[in-house]
């Protein structure tokens, strides 16, 4: 079996999603059968860390089929210590969904809600083990297919517009770089992946490439100022298509970075690092400022995402810094390791923070912060959670969100001081909208009769938060198993990072 | 002398006409079909010019097979003229346009 | 030499982390007796093992502990772990941590007895223990930020504990935001430490501090700054927001928002003075850098006279004492700047125990008084409470610095060391801190005339049944029942903390302050080291006493102390006219210098401000209007596109011969090449 | 001369025209109620041919029949097998539709059968005057389609629209030939680049390319040659236009690939390559564009094929096999999405109700979640979204056009793209995110035929988009050699 693992943890869901639709909407059938597969890929997935060795070669659990045998591009899958903990988060995060959404939408076809969800999962699987890059854009794009109708369908009163500027803007950046896959294509005859890191490329050539990867990615990561579908579509989705949004899919823009900018064409992301670490540093204050005002939750938190997101790609990018001009490789591992733990951080944290504006959404269906207040009289486990999770987001020591920063700030400021400083400032302003969100929606006095009316978080929700809440904590009170996952993956590609390719 | 560019330039005047009166005329429908039908000679005299200095009989027999297409063009196209004024009553160019945009 | 148990050590900290747990999750099910007794036996336990492992380290010959429990993250050369480092300062710190924290946890169960959250504060606080020990029983950055942070969210839970309030929930997130300002100071430092050390672990970064001298940080292409300047004060903007520094100082006054056991134990004993414990254990860094060393010695100068005036015209009881408290700490930071590290880490001690003897005397005093706390409607209370009023005095003595007092050790001390420095700043520092004695005497006897002398200012009307359970006042300052003293969980502790605050100064005084009792954990310069150079005058506690009667501060305290007799007790009308007379005076001290308004103009009001303007502007107007704009541009464009498509046969052939014509065009122009 | 060889090579034609006279005969003598013998039967005279197509295929590459008139190679044994499957596609789908509107004729059959034929002929034609023959068997048949609904005012408009500008294509497609003619001396293409190269009046060849090229773009729809094509969508039958959207595209790529190549390489080569470019840009603009702001569902996919063309073009541009391949790869795809989307639109409709308009299908989801999903499928990959059949047809095209050194045009042809994508996921909007219109019965046919054969097809753009291999192999190796 665990020869094709990761074919199976793609298509196990997909394939999964079939008997869901044909199970239709009445019933519990169709969430039962969905809930069942998404925990079996789960467990699969678990296996990955079994068969997994970090001491093993760098791509692991390997398949590779011919696909179009005249193009020479291949069915190729395989996963890297990065990988491996990006598709735990996935499926994680898909089991969450689906119980999160289990009596929400139940009187709103549910079966094609789960089955979007199911497609979505084994669609974010396959990005994150794709070795080819045709493969890999498939997966890609393929995914925004199930987000639309997710968003579409389900979604809050601007659904349609928020769920056309999603698809539109990510299309938009994505379809920039397949002209650059297909001209890498055109000079190596091939998309694998390895082969294209190792094609040397004029720094002009780079350039272009560079640019055509960073729209695709920046877009979906999102980097201002390419970020305003992401508020948008947080605000209209539902609380299952949020959470996998924030929790999974922007992931794969700094998936991206890894995979395709950083180490295909190395010299020119190093040549315009400085661009992207301005623009991983604007979002930290700009957006800071910008999340500070927000009157719905969900754009705040959204907005929260893109500062925490800023983050993963200044790690990224100081690297280059780091080892290009200062020889600093321990360093230059603490960075990337910081950027690729602040991925996974932020997948639980704002998956989680999404899942507690559900549990009010879905009590008061609103989700203006005027609109709340006093929570903590009525609904103390809910409180509990949401002021966790909110100190997640800000960054406590002890949870998830303070690993990633830290090594970032820590690592840029070996880079230099000027960016750590401002990279810090999140300190400041990111707790300043969180718990400024918390004293308005969770202190205080309760302030209406609904809120009054309020009912704690039952079973189903606490286990979802819960689970979330657990993850946020192992990690932070523990995350060398993390680290150490990722660890030699990371090395090896700050090391490729150091080598010019021109 | 009638060279080959006096057939030439005599097709040529024959297509432009024949394509002025597609895009000139606004009055009637069979005023179009006499234009494309004026069009097929100009390249009919081309074919048997080519032919002619060219001492290559293809062209002609070219010739024969647009003549005859070009009866059943016409044919065709006086049929669709008739449904045309059967269902709207006109074959006015200019009342022809409940499609556009 | 034997080698402290690792297992103990955990125990220490953990005890107080299950109860915590237990306590906070099941509270419901074990109920308030339970819940106060899993954390007060998780706090009994880590303070007794706290005080066998200081006895070990004194006098059981035990080495000093240094080793990682578990590895936190091991990324190339980087290290980051979990670990304890347990030397005399830390050893120090555990027992006053534990101690202060023993006394009020059982003080709580008094205090809070008709309090909802009685289970939910008992967490907190255990919770709060366990916080404060990973920070000072630390042998690294990372942890000693990891607690730094943990007790903060505890101080911002406890402040916001009463979360009803409105003032509550401003003051936590007030406290939150400007403690950030300091950690944004603090996590810099850190990474500053990485940079220039190469490592988060203590004894490594203390070994190569030395190569700090040679190392420079490039901030512009010709300013290079000293690196042990560079991280001294980047970790010292951290201890400003912590321990209160002046201009980070506004969150503390605002923290009494707390119920106050917690102002006793975290904003006064424990958790503020992290900065100065964390500065004391970094002295191998700043010893490197006088130029910081100055910056904190005005800091903490400029802090201790000037919050101290505030103080004295507060008239909510825990107030004053929250000003008195930065007026303190302001003193420790004071001596931290001079080298005098020890002094700091002596005061921070004294401090923690008379401080919180005056907090929880405020507190007993603010039971017995229904929750009332402004002092104008107090008076006449030291025969209806005797316990609170002896120990509320032994507690003010020892702040005044009374000789023979705890305070007046660990006080003097840095008052003098500070006048025989001839660092930069020193001279203004030194008016500071003795002129701050008399403030401090101002304050303090203002409190004890106004609460517990002269006549009773309060009414008592016993009117209508048991509703005394609310708290509600109609009017300020009518009780349904007089007041009378608290029972025996409250005064209890108040007497185990007058006793160090009486007599610990006179018999640690000699070993802590002027000897060797810290050993390696504090480093000082030769030249530097001023309390070595006072140790050379020292010949025992009892003749330092002694001495104190001749010195500047008493008289100024003595003279504090006449004054505030004469105003409050004999001529109680004084107080407003000297009020009037002082006007500009009254209305700047009033205000507290305008802090909080600029702070709330600038970094509240000034931050909304930005965002909305950011938020409307940037991405509504320019980002989003360049895309729905070009969106719009395309509808336009394609509707002035459509109508090329008229419907009329004749257009559409005119099109296909300009598209001939194109082609033939672009022949013309192209096709002869 | 004639050889039994000749008539074995063009044994499926032969077939196919003597079928289709049986079927005319035969159709003449049954009543109305037995239409459906006409309908089985005309299946299974496609089925046959395409049998026949198949199995006739001499290996290498190629054969040539009737003094080198016929061409009979890999080339048209696709075009001819796609076209033939489309034509069976065709028929299923049409039937309910035609019924329900009182024009279930056997000329329908005839007409579609004969054009078929005239694809055929034109995609194997190795002679001008087997180019102009084919075409305009295959553009008078299709007039007669257009013109199938003879009480229908837009039908008969769109029809003489479509007639006089079709003739006028045709007219310019024929003096281009005979300039060409003129110039080279040969009707025979494979003769042409010879004649080509030692021709005395260079500039007279060069106009007659330009007159060829724009008849074929007329065919392509190429704009600004376009113009017919939106008015003939949305009026003609949708049956007709079905035929008309898939298998004359085909034709028209066959038709641009036979004479555009036998110029062979050089001089006119660039400027084939740059004019194609130049129609490939304003057909990507001009077709996404307008496509926005259509209502109408069918004049939309008008427009939407005008874009299609221009990306098949950018195939055309390449002028290398592996640049042909891509776009009969492209053509072929599109045959197979156009059918899909008409498909449904027939499969919507009932008599009084076109369901043609975008607004039609507004909750197409709750009502027939099926059809939904198969239009969803059809709409993503006339998108160019993976993992459906669409996205990697473009693939193919923009890696042409790189290739060929034209990046600027894949840049265009991109951007065309996002635009393109606003329509497209219009219509998937209207049928998931909208409520159903009250009052209106959205209810697919019942005809189960319809219902399967659609969904296969509509299937296939999803397995073809998942393995898509072995059909680029064989186009690759039409071209090859």
């Amino acid at each position: 079996m665990s020869n094709h693992l990761l074919s199976l943890l793609i298509w196990l869901p997909m394939a999964g999603a079939i008997p869901v639709l044909i199970a239709g909407a009445r019933g519990s059938t169709s969430r039962w059968i969905a809930l069942s597969v998404a925990v079996a890929t789960f467990i699969a997935s678990v296996f990955l860390l079994v068969a997994y060795r970090t001491d093993g070669p760098l791509m692991q659990l390997v398949e590779s089929y011919p696909w179009i045998a005249s193009l020479h591009v291949n069915y190729a899958l395989g996963v890297d210590g990065i990988s491996v903990a990006l598709i735990l988060l996935t499926t994680f995060v898909g089991v969450l969904v689906i119980v999160g959404a289990w009596d929400v939408i139940k009187d709103n076809k549910p079966h094609q809600y789960m089955a979007a969800m199911l497609v979505l999962e084994g669609l974010l699987v396959g990005v994150f083990c794709a070795t080819d890059a045709l493969l890999f854009y498939v997966f890609f794009e393929a995914m925004l297919i199930p987000m639309f109708i997710l968003i579409g369908i389900w979604g809050g009163p601007r659904r349609v517009y928020a769920t056309l500027k999603f698809f539109i803007y990510t299309f938009l950046g994505s379809i920039f770089m397949l002209i650059g896959l297909i001209y890498l294509y055109q000079k190596a005859g091939t998309f694998d992946m390895a082969t294209l890191a190792a094609l040397p490329l004029t720094m002009k050539e780079q350039t272009w490439l560079f640019f055509a990867f960073l729209i695709a990615f920046a877009i979906k990561i999102p980097m201002v100022p390419v970020h305003t579908w992401l508020p948008d579509a947080h605000v209209e989705a539902p609380t299952g298509g949020s959470v996998v949004l924030a929790a999974v899919m922007l992931k794969v823009g700094g998936y991206g970075f890894l995979r395709f900018s950083l180490p295909i064409v190395p010299d020119a992301s190093a040549h315009y690092a400085w661009l992207v670490i301005v623009l991983s540093l604007i979002p930290i204050v700009y957006i800071g400022y910008v999340a500070l005002v927000q009157e719905d939750m969900k754009k705040l938190v959204a907005y929260s995402s893109i500062a925490h997101m800023g983050f993963v790609t200044l790690g990224m990018f100081i690297v280059f810094m780091l080892v290009r001009d200062l020889h600093n490789f321990d360093a230059a591992n603490l960075a990337m390791q910081g950027a690729v733990v602040q991925m996974m951080s932020h997948g639980f944290v704002s998956g989680a923070m999404f899942s507690c504006i559900g549990v009010m959404y879905d009590r008061l269906h609103t989700r203006r912060i005027a609109d709340y207040g006093g929570m903590v009289n009525v609904m103390p486990w809910f409180a509990f959670f949401m002021v966790f999770f909110a100190m997640a987001n800000v960054g406590l020591p002890g949870t998830s969100g303070f690993v990633g920063e830290f090594m970032v700030i820590l690592a840029s400021f070996s880079a230099n001081p000027w960016i750590a400083l401002v990279a810090a400032f999140t300190l400041i302003i990111g707790a300043g909208y969180t718990l400024w969100l918390i004293k308005r929606v969770i202190w205080g006095d309760v302030t209406s009769d609904k809120v009054a009316a309020m009912k704690d978080i039952n079973g189903r929700e606490a286990f979802v938060l819960g689970a979330f809440a657990l993850a946020v904590l192992v990690i932070g009170v523990w995350p060398q198993p993390l680290v150490h996952l990722m660890g030699g993956s990371i090395d090896h590609l700050v090391h490729q990072l150091a080598i010019s390719k021109t | 002398m009638i060279t080959l560019a006096h057939f030439i330039i005599l097709g040529a005047v024959l297509f432009c006409i024949a394509v002025a009166g597609v895009f000139i005329n606004r009055k009637n429908v069979i005023v179009l079909l006499m234009s494309i039908e004026l069009m097929l000679l100009a390249v009919n005299i081309n074919f048997v010019a080519f032919s002619r200095f060219g001492g290559d009989v293809a062209g002609q027999i070219f010739v024969f097979f647009i003549l005859t297409v070009a009866a059943a063009e016409t044919a065709i196209g006086l049929a669709i003229l008739t449904l045309l004024f059967r269902n709207r009553g006109t074959i006015n160019i200019a009342d022809i346009d409940s499609m556009k945009g | 030499m034997h080698q402290l148990s690792t297992s103990i050590l955990l125990i220490i900290v953990l005890a107080p982390l299950a109860g915590a747990v237990l306590a906070g999750f099941f509270g419901r099910q074990i109920g308030r007796a339970g819940a106060h007794t899993v954390t007060i036996l998780g706090v009994g336990i880590a303070c007794a093992l706290s005080f066998v492992v200081l006895y070990q380290l004194v006098w059981g010959g035990a080495a000093n502990y240094n080793q990682d429990i578990y590895t936190w993250f091991q990324i190339g050369k980087f290290h980051a772990s979990i670990g304890f480092m347990i030397d005399r300062l830390s050893a120090m710190m555990m027992v006053v941590v534990t101690f202060v924290s023993l006394m009020v946890h059982i003080y709580t169960i008094g205090y809070m007895a008709d309090d909802d959250g009685y289970t939910r504060f008992f967490s907190y606080i255990a919770l709060f223990t366990f916080s404060m020990l990973m920070l000072v029983m630390s042998n690294n950055f990372m942890q000693l930020f990891f607690g730094w942070e943990a007790v903060g969210l505890v101080s911002y839970l406890l402040i916001g504990f009463y979360y009803k309030r409105p003032s509550a929930i401003a003051a936590n997130l007030k406290a939150f935001l400007v403690n950030r300002v300091g950690d944004f100071g603090f996590v810099l430092g850190i990474g500053a430490v990485l940079y220039f050390l190469g490592t988060l672990d203590y004894q490594a970064a203390f070994d190569h501090a030395p190569s700090l001298v040679e190392q420079t940080l490039q901030i512009t292409q010709h300013t290079h700054w000293s690196a042990a300047t560079v991280i001294a004060v980047l970790l010292f903007i951290g201890a400003m927001g912590k321990s209160a520094q002046v201009p980070l100082h506004v969150w503390l006054p605002d923290s009494m928002e707390g119920p106050t056991p917690i102002s006793a134990l975290i904003h006064a004993a424990t958790m503020v003075t992290a900065g100065i414990y964390m500065v004391a254990r970094m002295s191998p860094i700043y010893e490197l850098s006088t130029t910081a060393l100055s910056l904190v010695l005005v800091i903490g100068a400029t802090g201790a006279f000037f919050t101290g005036l505030i103080g004295i015209v507060q008239n909510d009881i825990k107030r004053v004492i929250a000003y008195s408290t930065l007026s303190q700490l302001g003193y420790m930071t004071a001596a931290l700047g001079i080298s005098a590290y020890a002094g700091a880490v002596y005061h921070l001690m004294t401090h923690a125990f008379f401080k919180a003897l005056l907090f929880l005397g405020a507190g007993s005093v603010i039971i017995a008084m229904h929750h009332e706390q402004d002092m104008r409607y107090m008076g006449g209370l030291r025969k209806r409470m005797p316990i609170t009023y002896l120990t509320m005095w032994i507690g003010s003595l020892a702040l005044c610095g009374v000789p023979f007092f705890s305070g007046f050790y660990s006080k003097d001390a840095i008052i003098e060391a500070v006048g025989e420095t001839h660092r930069w700043g020193a001279t203004y520092a030194y008016y500071c801190v003795l002129f701050g004695a008399l403030v401090t005497a101002l304050y303090t006897f203002r409190l004890m005339h106004l609460t517990f002398h002269g006549k009773p200012r309060y009414k008592v009307v016993e009117s209508h049944g048991h509703d005394h359970d609310v708290h509600v006042h109609h009017e300020p300052g009518v009780l349904s029942h007089p007041p009378k003293e608290s029972p025996w969980v409250v005064t209890v502790p108040l007497i185990l903390l007058a006793i160090p605050s009486l007599l610990i100064g006179y018999f640690t005084a000699g070993p802590m302050l002027y000897g060797t009792w810290f050993g390696k954990a504090i480093h000082v310069q030769e030249a530097h080291d001023v309390l070595a150079e006072m140790a050379t005058h020292f010949h025992g506690a009892f003749r330092l006493g002694l001495e104190g009667f001749t010195g500047w501060p008493f008289v100024l305290v003595v003279l504090g102390f006449a004054i505030t007799t004469y105003v409050y007790i004999f001529n109680p009308p004084m107080a407003g006219r000297i009020q009037r007379m002082l006007k500009p005076v009254y209305v700047v001290l009033d205000r507290k210098f305008w802090f909080d308004e600029v702070y709330q103009a600038v970094f509240a009001r000034g931050g909304v401000k930005l965002g909305r303007m950011l938020w409307k502007a940037g991405d509504h107007t320019v980002i989003d209007g360049a895309i729905d704009g070009s969106a719009s541009l395309v509808q336009r464009i394609a509707s002035g596109m459509r109508r090329l498509q008229s419907g009329y046969l004749y257009h559409y052939a005119f099109a296909m011969i300009l598209g001939l014509i194109l082609l033939l065009g672009g022949f013309w122009w192209f096709g002869h090449v | 001369m004639l050889s039994w060889n000749d008539i074995l090579i063009l044994l499926p034609e032969l077939y196919l025209v003597a079928a289709v006279c049986v079927l005319l005969l035969m159709d003449a003598f049954i009543r109305p109620e037995q239409r459906n013998a006409t309908h089985w039967l005309a299946i299974a005279i496609t089925v046959i041919t395409a049998f026949l197509v198949v199995m006739g295929q001499p290996a290498g590459s190629g054969a040539v029949a009737f003094g080198g008139m016929f061409i009979r190679d890999t080339v048209s044994e696709i075009l001819n097998l796609f076209t033939l499957i489309t034509v069976i596609l065709v028929f299923v789908y049409a039937r309910p539709y035609l019924r329900d509107r009182k024009i279930w004729f056997g000329e329908f059959y005839v007409l579609t059968l004969f054009a078929a034929l005239g694809v055929m002929l034109l995609v194997s034609a190795g002679n001008l005057i087997m180019i102009y023959l084919g075409l305009e068997l295959l553009t008078l048949s299709s007039y007669a389609l257009v013109a199938f609904h003879r009480d229908s005012r837009l039908a008969s408009e769109s029809a003489i629209k479509y007639f006089v500008l079709g003739a006028l294509a045709s007219g310019s497609l024929l003096y281009g030939m005979s300039m060409v003619y003129g110039a080279t001396g040969t009707l025979d293409l494979m003769q042409l680049h010879a004649g080509a190269l030692q021709t005395g009046m260079p500039n007279l060849l060069r106009f007659g390319l330009i007159f060829m090229i724009v008849g074929i773009a007329f065919k392509l729809g190429a704009a600004p040659f376009h113009m017919w094509l939106p008015d003939v969508y949305q009026g003609a039958p949708t049956a007709s236009v079905t035929f008309v959207a898939s298998a004359s595209k085909l034709a028209a790529f066959g038709m641009a690939y036979r004479l555009l190549s036998a110029f062979g390489p050089g001089d006119l080569l660039h400027q084939w390559q740059l004019m194609l470019a130049v129609l490939a840009v304003l057909s990507l603009v001009i077709g996404n564009l307008v496509a926005i702001v259509q209502s109408n569902l069918k004049r939309m996919l008008a427009y939407s094929t005008i874009a299609h063309m221009g990306y098949l073009l950018l195939g055309l541009v390449n002028a290398t096999p592996s640049g042909y391949a891509a776009a009969l790869f492209y053509a072929i795809s599109y045959a197979l999405m156009s059918t899909v989307a008409f498909g449904v639109i027939l499969a919507m409709s009932r008599a009084g109700f076109e369901c043609e308009e975008i607004d039609d299908f507004k909750g197409l989801n709750e009502r027939s979640r099926w059809m939904a999903f198969l239009m969803m499928l059809a709409m993503f990959s006339l998108a160019g979204v993976p993992p459906l059949f669409g996205f990697f047809a473009k693939l193919l095209v923009l890696k042409a056009a790189i290739d060929a050194g034209m990046l600027w045009l894949a840049i265009v042809a991109i951007v065309a793209a996002i635009v393109g994508l606003y329509y497209y996921l219009r219509v998937v909007k209207v049928m998931y995110f909208d409520k159903p219109n009250e009052g209106v019965e959205l209810r697919p046919q019942a005809d189960a035929p319809l219902r399967w054969v659609l969904s296969l097809n509509a299937l296939a753009l999803l397995g073809l988009g998942l393995y898509w291999g072995p059909l680029i192999s064989w186009c690759q190796q039409a071209f090859a050699g």
